[in-house]
């Protein structure tokens, strides 16, 4: 108990956090125009699988995590193609998706390794912490903020960069105008398949920097299912966050750090189901306080805008 | 400066433009006309790019081009302003404006400038808006507003609006095509669709005539007159009625010291009375966005009342539930009929028992009685004149002016002693407002009362038996249809005062 | 699904060796996610091939699965079908009383029936063990257990650690932890960093594929762990220094055997240590891997003394689910 | 002519999507070396290669219905309930404490017991609607949270206070439902029980719901159009609690009737495993909501399930296939192809 709060905490809940931000903001850059994207899980899946095979194959972890962008944006393109070209329903598309990441995994896990629910060898070379040099000699922060893996620095990083890029850029609004009004953007002359297709192409990429860290950075091989539903915590985390990089950091965090708190909570003495409800207790009453205006004016826009 | 030749446009079996000739020349003001689904939409559409015709060409300064994305035509000077608004609600006016042409530092939005240069803009043309607010602050005149400036801000000399004064009160539409003029006198050529051929008479230079899909006539407006244009648009010639003389009975509606104010306490409704009787029309007449929704809602139920009663048959309705209301004696021809009045992808028949579903015979003991059911629809819509292929269609496939006759047809045929009109035949042709309006009148014939609330000045003057007029959320004038005259109600619409 | 003959489907099979009987292997989960399953595949394969028995593994992912794979087994004219685990109690219970003339027999868990041959394993033994080797070597007073759900069943595990590890050690205390995922190793290492930080320089891992987070956590930090089921201090003998065993390949392939030979009986059989059916590394068994100097022979050797007083009753280590 | 055009691409459509499916799948057999026919026909075997075999696929498609029969009511009046699996765990955890607990057994002990778990998954559903109502709580998020919190208090309930102690296993289940009280099969011998005519009897009794009575007509107008239900007098909050409820009911009777009809008692992870809630989905998005569409996709998928079962069982194909031939179907009978076709046609004609 007295060690409930104390540095390794928020260490731990960085690590927590990251695969879930990374994945949040592919989510959110998702919902920015216009697609409800539940396959985030399985394209972490997938490049938490691609990530450790091409580890194993080339020995160099850049080119594993390369391998792995490549190889998830793939995926990601096949859920444009789907939705955007085909018509198909996005939440059918995504949970397909999802399935078919396990499959694949699965299947690839055995035909490749020839093992079956988890493979890892002791030549992989994991992400690299990275000692951040002003900041850690900084005392405490120092401990907290330096020694993570670069793909969480790369987190840390997305997240302001998305929030530029959507406040800031011309491309950034054209994003939100898709999002808000697609049809009025069209009108414009605004290239709507470009666009999603972009913002799809960037969430693959975010899933897979957030599968790699779980693959290669939080742990160093590769199990099956080893998301574990992760990518629908970064769903959670997209919608509280109400797609802004922001507040997908802060809903990242808040469940990063209650699931660290709910390991601390079980040396009390509460049944363990109930310590790891708590991150999902804390976020649905995180959302009382945080309502989803995104929502209402929604409902308020599609009120002021028809004729 | 532009030239349409032989367009054709199929959509499937359907023929919705059919070997379409069209010229525009430079700096004129070319209205086109035609009833709800004439194909004036499609035809605008092809132009700019959003269409492809199925056969046809299209000459911009007498070279053949290819349209095939709004990107095109608007490199080629073509702007359109859409019958329904292409916004982004939660983007400011500026933003609104410039929008796909944003001025930019580098990849950076300069929204600085963005906002300098809409301001400048706005002023040239004479436009009072404010580049900074939200257009889902703006009412609907300012939206408009913007977006004729979207068009010219890209540097449009070919403008084409799609029926851009439906949603406009007499005022704006007067501002609106005095803008016209003002553009066409610094260069730029006009394509101007509406419903309204005073407007045309008014203010084109030619008019080009669309029906089912053919062009049935190219006239200038000097060589014609309302009357010829109505027949080449409808194929008949259209008569208008006079209210008979009946004698008025109790009051069905009564609203006293009504008020309302929304979340943050700002008044919406301030000190509302008035009583609408038995046999007995009451226009509202005001500029759109002066509480006339809220006035509308408030008495359906759809809004909360802060103070006050409002009695319907005798009976306190405030702050009672839509239903209650709806039992007590209302019957609603909403004012936005996507939004309030209808399911798109629900069928005809199910958005046209939506007032009586709850009744007997149209079901028993909670299951619906389908034969009842089918033959009242037919009957309605046959009754009602709405041109639908199956009552099984969906309703997102029926032209507005088709919907809107619906809507009528399904509030009318309730035979409840209170019709709340609002805006019943916004953006509808010719020869739909005359049907909804002989409804109304026949209603108020039978010695029902009607409260009809509309920004189209000559719909309150041709229906009253009396005028209120809103103005900012009060009722600031009152007439009897004797004593009424359309500069007197401009006046007071407009905030001033009379007298 | 692993065929060790050419093909398992029945036709074919039945042509392929006129009298070789056929054995399946009904498993209720996916092989990969615990060890302990490709054990029983492997001791089920090898015997079959010795005997020359015909064998197909067959898994299954839910209950339901589970019992319609043994319902087709027997439909399939299987001769004897092998299951294993808790979860397989319910389905075999029903297909065996309904087909009371054929074969079956269960691994760590007991179906009482006449035609069943049952084993059920007594892990706390070993875990006592494992707890004691912890108990005498940990510097820091402090170890650690992170099994993977808070389930009765695993107090097999926990239980049996944590007496061990009282028993020689009255001042340590003992960490524990749950995953709450059989297969999530990146939240195991969390918790194996976390429980380090609080002092613990020995976890030992009890959650199957989550172990492997335990382990990577263990060469990062620099503690020391344990393996469960098979011996993983192969794996990194520099961390992974004990491994519990639990020997369910050597069941399988006797069960397997005994029935090709034609001498199987059908029965209740509980291993322990003294069965030699549980163990615990360099204690009743050697590994490939050199002892670790964290543990040192002193304490194996006590931990052996203790083994041999488990198994002549002098010290009783008590089923924690009979408690 | 409309008409027929329609009906052809109503079939074109699933049947490209098995084609690719097929595709897939074979490239996949050929990559682990088996024999493709052999594999495909097992596959058809274990799903409807016997009564036995289609006995199998039938009863897997239970949960899955109601499942997908309680996220399509929902979702007709606009809700999307994501929350069916902690619905369908709820109800069952819930049933198979009654059943027990109760003091009386025979045929009106599973029907209180069953009661008890509907009610219970149905106020779970009530209760996001009742946070949406009341406090603009994201439907979204709340049902899928609740599904994490409702899995985790029902393992808790069947590892601690209501664990079945008299087996020596302590794995996390609750004690055995009596044999008086359970459903009855279908067919001796095998595994479909009473559950599949309720869930056939539910779906007809849903469509008709839906179709022909007042309260449907509510739910699809409100569905269809909210602003337009308010209008006309439809109270929102009343209809969404109800079709809430009956949501989280339908999904409830799923798990009970698993467990009162197929594993006697209530198993951690039984339910879950198998992801019966998110097929369920699936099935009633692909049905467009529609009640008798939903169970016949239901069944479907189902049958790919069993199928899978079958090549698992007979060939050295590594059952990870058949989650690829799945997720692969299920991707392309959404994509709306002939559309896509015709268009590309008729582009390429015109050039
Ligand atoms: N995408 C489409 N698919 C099929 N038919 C269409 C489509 N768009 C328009 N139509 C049909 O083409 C006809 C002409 O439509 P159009 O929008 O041009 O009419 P309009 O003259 O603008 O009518 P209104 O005055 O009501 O706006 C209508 O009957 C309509 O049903
Ligand atoms: N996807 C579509 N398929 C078929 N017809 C369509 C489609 N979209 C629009 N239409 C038709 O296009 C026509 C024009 O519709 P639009 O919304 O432009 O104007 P409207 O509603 O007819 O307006 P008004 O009555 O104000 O002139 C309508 O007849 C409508 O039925
Ligand atoms: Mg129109
Ligand atoms: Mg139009």
């Amino acid at each position: 108990m007295e060690n409930l709060f104390d540095l390794s905490l928020i260490n731990s809940t960085i690590r927590m956090m990251a695969p879930l931000l990374l994945a949040g903001l592919g989510g959110a850059i998702c919902a920015r125009v216009g697609i409800f994207n539940v396959g985030l899980d399985g394209l972490m899946l997938i490049a938490a699988f691609i990530g450790v095979a091409a580890n194993v194959f080339t020995n160099n972890i850049w080119i594993s995590i390369l391998l792995a962008i490549i190889g998830t944006m793939l995926f990601s393109l096949l859920f444009g193609y789907m939705i955007i070209h085909l018509k198909a329903n996005m939440i059918v598309t995504g949970i397909a998706l999802n399935f078919l990441a396990i499959g694949v995994t699965t299947f690839a896990l055995r035909t490749i390794f020839g093992v079956q629910g988890a493979y890892y060898n002791n030549e992989m070379v994991g992400l690299p912490t990275w000692r951040i040099p002003i900041i850690d000699d900084i005392p405490v922060v120092g401990n907290l903020l330096s020694g993570q893996s670069p793909v969480v620095y790369l987190g840390i990083i997305a997240t302001i960069g998305m929030y530029i890029f959507l406040k800031k850029s011309v491309l950034g609004s054209h994003y939100d105008a898709v999002g808000i009004n697609q049809v009025a953007a069209k009108s414009q002359g605004v290239k709507i398949k470009t666009i999603q297709y972009q913002a799809i192409i960037i969430s693959g990429i975010l899933c897979a920097l957030g599968g790699v860290q779980l693959s290669l950075g939080q742990v160093t091989m590769f199990s099956e299912n080893m998301t574990g539903g992760r990518g629908f915590i970064a769903l959670v985390a997209t919608m509280l966050g109400q797609s802004n990089p922001i507040g997908v950091f802060l809903a990242g965090g808040l469940f990063g750090f209650t699931e660290a708190i709910s390991i601390r909570l079980q040396g009390l003495n509460i049944p363990t189901n109930f310590t790891l409800m708590l991150p999902y207790v804390i976020t649905i009453l995180a959302m009382f306080v945080f309502k989803d205006r995104t929502q209402l004016s929604a409902m308020k826009n599609s009120q002021g805008s028809s004729r | 400066m532009l030239e349409l030749r032989g367009i054709t446009k199929k959509y499937g079996e359907f023929t919705a433009n059919d070997q379409i000739n069209f010229s525009l020349e430079e700096q004129e003001i070319h209205a086109v006309v035609g009833e709800n689904g004439a194909g004036k939409t499609t035809l605008m559409r092809m132009l700019y790019g959003m269409e492809e015709p199925t056969s046809g060409e299209i000459f911009v300064h007498n070279e053949k081009r290819n349209i095939d994305s709004p990107n095109d035509a608007i490199a080629l000077g073509i702007g359109m302003v859409h019958q329904h608004f292409m916004l982004f609600p939660s983007f400011t006016i500026s933003e609104n404006v410039v929008f796909h042409h944003e001025p930019r530092k580098k990849w950076r939005y300069d929204r600085e400038k963005a906002v300098e240069e809409v301001d400048q803009l706005a002023k040239k043309f004479g436009m009072g808006i404010n580049p900074m607010q939200k257009i889902a602050d703006a009412p609907i005149g300012i939206q408009q507003r913007v977006e004729i400036l979207k068009v010219l801000y890209q540097g449009a000399n070919i403008i084409i609006l799609d029926e851009p004064t439906a949603v406009l009160t007499p005022l704006e539409v007067k501002d609106l095509l005095n803008s016209l003029r003002d553009l066409v006198k610094m260069g730029k050529s006009i394509i101007l669709i509406t419903h309204k051929l005073n407007e045309v008479m008014e203010v084109a230079d030619r008019v080009t005539v669309l029906r089912d899909g053919k062009v049935t006539g190219t006239l200038k407006t000097e060589d014609t007159n309302t009357e010829e244009l109505s027949r080449l648009m409808v194929g008949r010639q259209l008569q208008k009625k006079e209210l008979p003389e009946i004698d008025t009975g109790d009051s069905i509606l009564e609203v006293n010291n009504l008020n309302v104010s929304d979340s943050d306490e700002k008044s919406l409704l301030t000190d509302i009375s008035f009583q609408v009787r038995q046999g007995e029309i009451v226009g509202i007449a005001g500029v759109s966005g002066n509480g006339q929704s809220e006035l509308t809602q408030v008495i359906s139920g759809l809004l909360k009342v802060s103070d006050g009663s409002i009695r319907l048959n005798g009976q306190e309705i405030s702050n009672q539930n839509v239903r209650d209301i709806r039992d007590t004696g209302l019957s609603h021809i909403p004012e936005d009929r996507y939004l309030w009045g209808a399911a798109k992808s629900a069928s005809l028949l199910d958005n046209m028992i939506m007032t009586n579903y709850r009744k007997h015979p149209f079901h028993k003991k909670g299951i619906l009685n389908f034969k009842h059911i089918r033959t009242f629809v037919a009957d309605s819509l046959k009754r009602f004149n709405v041109k639908a292929s199956s009552i099984d269609m969906n309703a997102q496939y029926l032209s507005g002016g088709n919907l809107q006759k619906l809507i009528a047809a399904r509030e009318i045929q309730k035979g409840a002693p209170f019709l709340l009109a609002a805006e019943p035949t916004r953006g509808v042709d010719i020869g739909a407002m005359e049907f909804i309006h002989e409804q109304i009148i026949e209603k108020r014939n039978n010695g029902d009362a009607v409260l009809l609330i509309s920004s189209e000045l000559s719909e309150i003057l041709a229906l009253s038996d009396r005028v209120l007029v809103m103005y900012e959320g009060k009722i600031v004038g009152e007439f009897d249809r004797e004593n009424v005259s359309e500069e007197k109600l401009s006046l007071l619409m407009a905030g001033g005062t009379y007298e | 699904t692993e065929d060790t003959s050419d093909t398992g489907n029945s036709e074919e099979g039945a042509e392929a060796s006129e009298d070789a009987k056929r054995v399946a292997v009904v498993l209720t989960d996916q092989i990969g996610v615990n060890p302990f399953f490709q054990q029983i595949a492997d001791g089920a394969e090898q015997a079959a091939e010795e005997t020359g028995l015909e064998v197909n593994v067959i898994e299954s992912s839910d209950p339901t699965e589970t019992k319609q794979n043994l319902e087709v087994a027997v439909a399939d004219g299987y001769d004897f079908i092998l299951t294993a685990t808790f979860d397989a109690v319910d389905p075999l219970t029903e297909v065996a009383q309904a087909n009371p003339d054929r074969d079956f027999a269960i691994i760590d868990a007991i179906v009482d029936l006449p035609n069943v041959k049952s084993t059920e394993f007594r892990e706390y033994e070993a875990s006592y063990l494992l707890g004691t080797a912890a108990g005498l070597s940990t510097e820091t007073n402090t170890v650690g257990i992170i099994p993977a759900e808070d389930i009765a069943l695993l107090d097999k595990y926990i239980v049996g650690f944590q007496e061990g590890v009282a028993a020689v050690n009255e001042d340590a205390e003992v960490l524990v932890n749950y995953v709450g995922s059989f297969e999530d190793p990146a939240k195991a290492k969390e918790i194996a960093l976390q429980q380090h930080s609080n002092g613990a320089d020995f976890i030992a891992a009890a959650a199957a594929v989550s172990d492997l987070g335990v382990f990577e956590a263990a060469e990062e930090a620099g503690f020391y762990t344990s393996g469960q089921d098979i011996d993983r201090t192969v794996e990194n003998p520099d961390h992974v220094v004990l491994s519990q065993l639990k020997n369910t390949d050597v069941v399988a392939y006797d069960f397997v055997k005994e029935y090709g030979e034609g001498v199987f009986t059908t029965g209740v059989q509980s291993f322990g240590l003294a069965e030699d059916g549980v163990g615990l590394t360099f204690v009743t068994a050697d590994s490939e891997a050199p002892l670790h100097d964290f543990i040192g022979q002193d304490t194996i050797d006590q931990v052996i003394e203790i083994k041999d007083q488990i198994i002549s009753g002098e010290v009783e280590v008590k089923n924690p689910l009979e408690q | 002519m409309n008409k027929i055009k329609m009906h052809i691409s109503g079939i074109i459509q699933p049947l490209i999507a098995i084609f690719v499916g097929l595709a897939v799948g074979t490239i996949a057999i050929l990559l682990a070396g088996e024999s493709i026919i052999n594999t495909y026909r097992e596959m058809w075997n274990g799903a409807f290669g016997s009564i036995y075999f289609l006995s199998n696929t039938l009863e897997r498609s239970i949960p899955i219905i109601l499942a997908g029969l309680g996220v399509a009511f929902a979702f007709r009046a606009g809700f999307f309930n994501l929350g069916a699996e902690g619905q369908l765990v709820m109800g069952a955890v819930t049933t198979a404490i009654v059943t027990v607990y109760l003091p009386f057994q025979g045929v009106l002990n599973p029907i209180v017991a069953i009661t008890a778990g509907m009610l219970v998954a149905g106020l779970l559903s009530f209760f996001a609607g009742w946070m949406e109502q009341r406090f603009q709580i994201n439907l979204l998020i709340s049902t899928l949270l609740l599904n994490y919190i409702a899995v985790l208090f029902a393992g808790y309930l069947v590892s601690e206070p209501f664990r079945d102690t008299s087996s020596a296993g302590g794995v996390p289940q609750s004690v055995m439902v009596d044999e008086a009280s359970r459903l009855p099969k279908l067919l001796e011998g095998m595994n479909v029980h009473f559950g599949f005519v309720l869930a056939i009897i539910l779906t007809f009794v849903l469509a008709f719901v839906i179709k022909r009575t007042t309260f449907g007509y509510e739910v699809r107008m409100l569905g269809q159009n909210v602003f337009f239900a308010q209008y006309g007098g439809i109270k929102r909050k009343k209809v969404m609690f109800i079709s809430m409820l009956i949501s989280g009911m339908l999904a409830g009777l799923g798990g009970s009737v698993e467990v009162m009809g197929m594993h006697y008692r209530f198993i951690e992870g039984a339910l879950t495993t198998p992801q019966f809630a998110w097929t369920g989905l699936m099935a009633a998005l692909l049905a467009n909501s529609n009640p008798i569409g939903t169970t016949v996709i239901a069944i479907f998928l189902a049958a790919l399930d069993t199928g899978s079962l079958g090549v698992e069982r007979n060939t050295d194909v590594p059952n990870a296939i058949s989650d690829i031939i799945q997720a692969v179907l299920i991707l392309f009978i959404s994509a709306k192809f002939t559309f896509a076709f015709i268009k590309s046609k008729k582009k390429e004609g015109k050039k």
